[in-house]
């Protein structure tokens, strides 16, 4: 058994709303950020789980998502790393 | 007396500010529009409860950028009273007004309940009417209403009696049953050194009126209008 | 945009009609035939999509409609009645009050955070767009067991969606009801209603009129989502839904809080004729309905509709259900004048379309004619139905069981382990654990929130008035009697109302069924909608608006057959509210408004002490109501009552337990003598639910009574109340049940939390590994 | 110019308690996953943005975090990745 840190990002399915991307957007290039076309606010999740290999830390991590994590209605999720820690 | 109600896209307690100044205290109250540059000449600048903006990405965040808060932070710069209620809190918080931040509920939900609170110093603007250690009942309705701090500034903030309203339970004691948030050290309403600002989560514009939510909020105002008269 | 002859040809790339797209389309062969002759030929994808939205259940009531004309609608302060966005009644000093209830349920059940959401959001566009400011939203939910996890998850996210969406906007949630039972696990029903005030010459209509106005998309882009929300919302929900999640739509309040304050100060400012909200089936119900009601033509290009996604269809643009959308129709050459008020509110604006002399309802594509209707017929000509009906016999059956012959349990010799375990039931105990989640007090207008007493009352600014507002409606008594369910529906929420102070004056009415074409459930819809027509007539509350949401039906079975009832009562004077716990400062006397009965069937005692749903639920005699409310609301003027509470689900025990305890702060004994009705089976005498009957706390108790004998109900003081007490002692002959007011308390208060406390909202349902689940 | 996708991680700073985080990990433990340690929640944000080069976008995006994305209260960031869209 090893300590592995896998880190998850959960954005907004293409095509779903996401008022918040919006919000922010608007906020950054009313700041002065006028090159700011567009933007995705989602959730980074880092889940530090005990597995016996890096392989099995991912299989058991893309559970965690469908399974809770991420809400397959309205959310995409990909998993973005995995380090021993 | 002239009180200014900042009206945020997302404000949704400027009204109540309005009629809690208006009819209950008795005094003049102006909107203030956030695309506005203008003051208004106001006494006091009320920052209102709400969403601004929606509250996306974080509370206070975006409209920490309102047109008008460069005015309203030049203004609490020159001395000018600014009263910053819950939401009003945040975006004074994310402004660099108060000092701290918020973050979600311990419960991670929101919640909405009349609390007892007890008055910390009577030292300021905004509490003189009240009497040191005296227990109100105000209504808090947040979902992000967790103040927290680094360990110095929240010592700074108590070494100065900087710590204005404290959530306690029904002894009046600020334990953590009495915590409805999890607020570091219990603290519901903090003041600027220089005393001019505060910031309040609960809502004292609900508690004007016997007739919903009784009037321990009233002495607020009354204190505002007591310092800038006097 | 000008008249001329078109011809509608089919868009390149569109699927060509075959039968089984219009089957997918929810159209039956003769509703297809039916539009074929209507158009005189075939229609195109676009216009097959456009009608299968508009013939659905949702928009078109086609199994309701000729029932719900039997329902009285009139009264001189019915200002509008249904077939508008919301009924609108005159409350006096000129001020005018909307209300209008809706189901969520199908969404609900997909997605419990958005449905509730976006629930909450569409009903409160039917308010506002009436020109009434939303003041005050109620909710009414309906779940299966706590003891599933799914359950808890989505009793979690409709709360949670519930709150956050009226929370931001910044309207106060008031009242309601919570309902726990296995017939909605599959199928959780999810109705909100919304209540604004206006002056009376601020009412607007969605009536599009005045040739060459133009039509004013307003609010939101369009998207993809939802798409076909309104034929989901018509269909029985099966692991097939799974498949449709994409439809589900996601509400941004704060964009709303927007669009409600540029809508009504659009309308204040005289530039526009009518306002519609983009609600089910989006831009084509609203634009095709405004038609309809103004007798006059439009045509839309969709081309000019503000979009979200490149590459959208006309038939995508046209049936997306994107929120926080208006339609508006504005005073040609005004169109500056909309833009500039939505720009102060950060909206767009977009000219979409026209309203034009010729009878038809026309979409376009740029030059291209996509979809053409002859006039209004799109709307008018949906066929409606009536269906055979027949009772289910084992329906009947369980009605006819006599349950006076149920064997008690054990534990029941101590009648306060019963009432303690009454209070324990999800469905008695306290809601704080929702409510506490829910603004109440926003807008500073709250004068009697959630717990506090039988309705909310909310005062109307700049008037001594308040309304007093409530949500009813038992499932399992229309279940067992719909005519009788039906009926109580009406009288208890009358009842609940009249409790504050109120006088009933008009109701909003929800009707949640299962699949109507099952002669079964056709014939609860048929029976539940006499009930409340009865009901209605008899106590003088005319039907101002509502909505039907059939087919709640899960593989697990159909719903109850749940009509819930939204009044609107008005409280003359703020000095009338009348709160329910038992005053805390003095002694009072405690009076019975109507009388016990041995009544025990439908009972939530036999529901959760002795799972079964079965016998006639109590009798609902419509002039005794009449009179207790009458009798009521002359001793709350009178200034005799100190507080007031119905006897509803758990009986008269459990009622004066909420007296007792309904002010946890302020708790109040009382000992009270039923020897009077010691004929009565015990359990029915505390537990049964018999109808018609308040308990009132007051210091003049001959006064109370006599109020009462004046208007022929049965009235009887049947004890005192002991503000200092620990105890609710009950005696009935030799009988003595004495329960402590802790225990009691403990059990209300602790029910819901406890069960909640291991299941945050994050937590998915564990037996089915293919449901939606959410984060924070 | 060329467009650029940035991503964005918002962390609740260390000693910042984070309860949902917490809950999360006690959800995933109760849904049958026991290797879960512990688990942090945080932001992912991808901004598109127009900028001459990768490392304007950089820069661009780190000032955007300094003035909005994050809270130096309570919040940490870093730029995950950047990439020509
Ligand atoms: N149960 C009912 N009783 C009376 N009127 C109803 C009922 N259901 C719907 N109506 C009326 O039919 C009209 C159409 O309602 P509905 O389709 O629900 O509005 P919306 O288009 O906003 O969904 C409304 O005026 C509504 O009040
Ligand atoms: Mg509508």
């Amino acid at each position: 058994m090893s300590r592995y840190r896998v880190a998850v990002h959960i954005i907004p399915r293409e095509g779903i709303l996401d008022p918040q991307g919006h919000a922010v957007a608007d906020a950054l290039r009313t700041l002065g950020f006028p090159g700011v076309q567009d933007v995705r606010v989602g959730r980074h999740v880092v889940v530090e789980t005990d597995a016996d290999t890096a392989e099995a830390a991912r299989t058991e991590t893309r559970a965690m998502c469908e399974r809770l994590l991420a809400n397959p209605v309205i959310e995409d999720f990909e998993i973005a790393s995995i380090t021993r820690s | 007396m002239r009180f200014g109600i900042v009206s945020f896209p997302g404000s949704n307690c400027d009204t109540d500010a309005y009629h809690a100044v208006a009819d209950a205290l008795g005094e003049e109250a102006v909107m203030l529009w956030h695309k506005s540059h203008d003051l208004a000449g106001v006494d006091v600048v009320i920052l209102p409860g709400g969403f601004a903006y929606g509250d996306y990405l974080r509370a206070g965040a975006i409209a920490r950028f309102s047109p008008i808060m460069r005015e309203v932070v030049a203004y609490a710069q020159r001395g000018g009273r600014v009263l910053a209620i819950c939401n009003g809190f945040q975006i004074a918080c994310e402004a660099g007004l108060l000092p701290g931040a918020f973050v979600r509920n311990v419960s991670q939900s929101f919640i909405c309940e009349p609390v007892p609170l007890r008055v910390e110093t009577t030292e300021t603007a905004f509490t003189n009417a009240y009497a040191r250690g005296q227990v109100v009942r105000i209504p808090i309705a947040h979902g992000e209403g967790r103040y927290v701090a680094s360990p110095a500034e929240l010592d700074a903030l108590e070494d100065a009696e900087r710590v204005v309203f404290r959530y306690v339970n029904a002894a009046g004691e600020p334990t953590a049953d009495g915590n409805p948030n999890g607020a570091a050290r219990n603290i519901a309403g903090i003041i600027n050194a220089a005393g001019n600002v505060l910031g309040i989560m609960p809502h004292p514009e609900r508690a004007v009126d016997a007739t919903v939510g009784g009037v321990d909020g009233l002495a607020l105002f009354e204190s505002l209008v007591a310092r800038v008269a006097a | 945009m000008t008249t001329r002859s078109t011809t509608v040809v089919p868009r390149p790339g569109d699927p060509s009609i075959t039968p089984a797209l219009v089957a997918e389309h929810g159209l039956t062969p003769e509703e297809y035939a039916r539009l074929v002759a209507m158009l005189g030929r075939e229609p195109t994808f676009t216009e097959l999509g456009i009608v299968s939205a508009l013939w659905n259940e949702h928009c078109s009531y086609k199994h309701s409609r000729p029932l719900l004309r039997t329902l009285p609608t009139t009264a001189p302060y019915v200002l509008q009645g249904p077939g508008e966005n919301a009924g609108v009644i005159a409350v006096g000093d000129g001020l005018a009050v909307a209300f209008k209830i809706e189901s969520h349920n199908h969404p609900s059940a997909v997605e419990p955070y958005q449905g509730a959401a976006t629930g909450v959001g569409g009903i409160l566009r039917d308010v506002f767009t009436m020109g009434a400011r939303p003041i005050a939203t109620l909710d009414s939910l309906r779940f299966g067991s706590l003891d599933s996890a799914r359950v808890r998850y989505l009793f979690a996210g409709v709360v949670r969606g519930v709150g956050d969406y009226g929370n931001c906007v910044g309207i106060p949630t008031v009242a309601g009801e919570v309902v726990f039972d296995p017939a909605y696990t599959g199928n959780p029903l999810v109705n909100a209603m919304c209540v604004g005030v206006m002056r009376e010459d601020e009412l607007i209509r969605a009536r599009a009129e005045g040739i060459g106005n133009p039509i004013i998309a307003v609010g939101a882009r369009t998207g993809r989502d939802g798409i076909h929300g309104a034929s989901f919302a018509s269909e029985d929900l099966s692991a097939a839904s799974d498949a449709k999640r994409p439809r589900v739509q996601v509400g941004d309040p704060f964009t709303e809080k927007l669009l409600l304050e540029a809508s009504l100060e659009l309308i204040r400012s005289g530039h526009i004729v009518a306002i519609q909200d983009m609600g089910a089936a989006g831009l084509t119900s609203s634009s095709a309905e405004m038609a309809a009601r103004g007798d006059v033509g439009v045509t839309i290009d969709v081309t000019r509709v503000p979009v979200r996604e490149v590459g959208m269809t006309p038939y995508e643009i046209l049936l997306s259900e994107s929120q926080e959308r208006m339609l508006v129709v504005a005073r040609r050459g005004r169109e500056d004048d909309v833009r500039a008020i939505l720009e102060k509110w950060d909206l767009t604006a977009a000219v979409v379309g026209e309203v034009i002399a010729e009878p038809v309802y026309r979409v376009t594509e740029g030059d291209r004619v996509v979809a053409e209707f002859p006039g209004s017929r799109l709307v008018t000509d949906c066929p409606t139905y009536t269906p055979a009906a027949r009772e289910d016999p084992a329906i009947r059956a369980a009605r006819e069981r006599d349950v006076s012959t149920v064997p008690p349990k054990p534990e029941e010799r101590d009648p306060a382990w019963t009432l303690e375990t009454l209070l324990a039931s999800p469905t008695i105990a306290s809601k704080a654990w929702v409510t506490r989640q829910y603004d109440t007090s926003v807008r500073t207008s709250t004068v009697v929130g959630p717990g506090a007493g039988d309705a909310a009352v909310v005062r109307l600014r700049g008037s001594h008035r308040a309304l007093g507002l409530k949500t009813d409606g038992n499932g399992r008594y229309a279940y067992l009697d719909p005519r009788t369910g039906g009926r109580i529906a009406v009288a208890e929420a009358a009842r609940n109302v009249a409790c504050v102070g109120a006088r009933p004056m008009a109701i909003t009415n929800c009707l949640n069924f299962g699949n109507p074409t099952r002669p079964e459930v056709y014939h609860q819809l048929r029976e539940v909608i006499a009930g409340i027509g009865e009901a209605c007539r008899a106590l003088g509350t005319p039907v101002t608006g509502g909505n039907v949401s059939l087919y709640n039906e899960s593989p697990s079975g159909s719903v109850y057959p749940t009509p819930v009832i939204g009044m609107v009562g008005l409280v003359e004077t703020l000095d009338h509210v009348t709160r329910s716990a038992f005053p805390a400062d003095a002694a009072a006397a405690i009076v019975l408004l109507g009388s016990p009965t041995a009544e025990l069937g439908g009972s939530e005692y036999l529901a959760h002490i002795h799972a079964l749903v079965a016998g006639a639920p109590p009798a609902c005699d419509l002039a005794r109501e009449r009179g207790v409310i009458d009798a009521l609301l002359s001793a709350i003027r009178a200034g005799v009552v100190r507080s007031a509470h119905d006897a509803s689900d758990g009986g008269l025990a459990v009622a004066l337990a909420e007296c007792c305890i309904g002010d946890r702060e302020h708790m109040v004994g009382a000992a009270v003598d039923l020897s009077a009705w010691e004929t009565l089976p015990l359990r029915a005498l505390l537990f049964g639910e018999a109808q018609g009957r308040v308990l009132v706390a007051t210091s003049e108790p001959a006064a109370v009574i006599q109020a009462a004998r004046e208007r022929g109900v049965p009235a009887r003081q049947i004890g005192t109340t002991d503000p200092g007490g620990r105890d609710l002692r009950i005696s009935v002959g030799t009988t003595h049940v004495r329960a402590r007011l802790d225990r009691l308390a403990d059990r209300y208060y602790g029910a819901i939390p406890r069960i909640m406390a291991g299941s945050p909202a994050i937590i998915r349902a564990q037996e089915e590994p293919t449901a939606a689940g959410s984060l924070v």
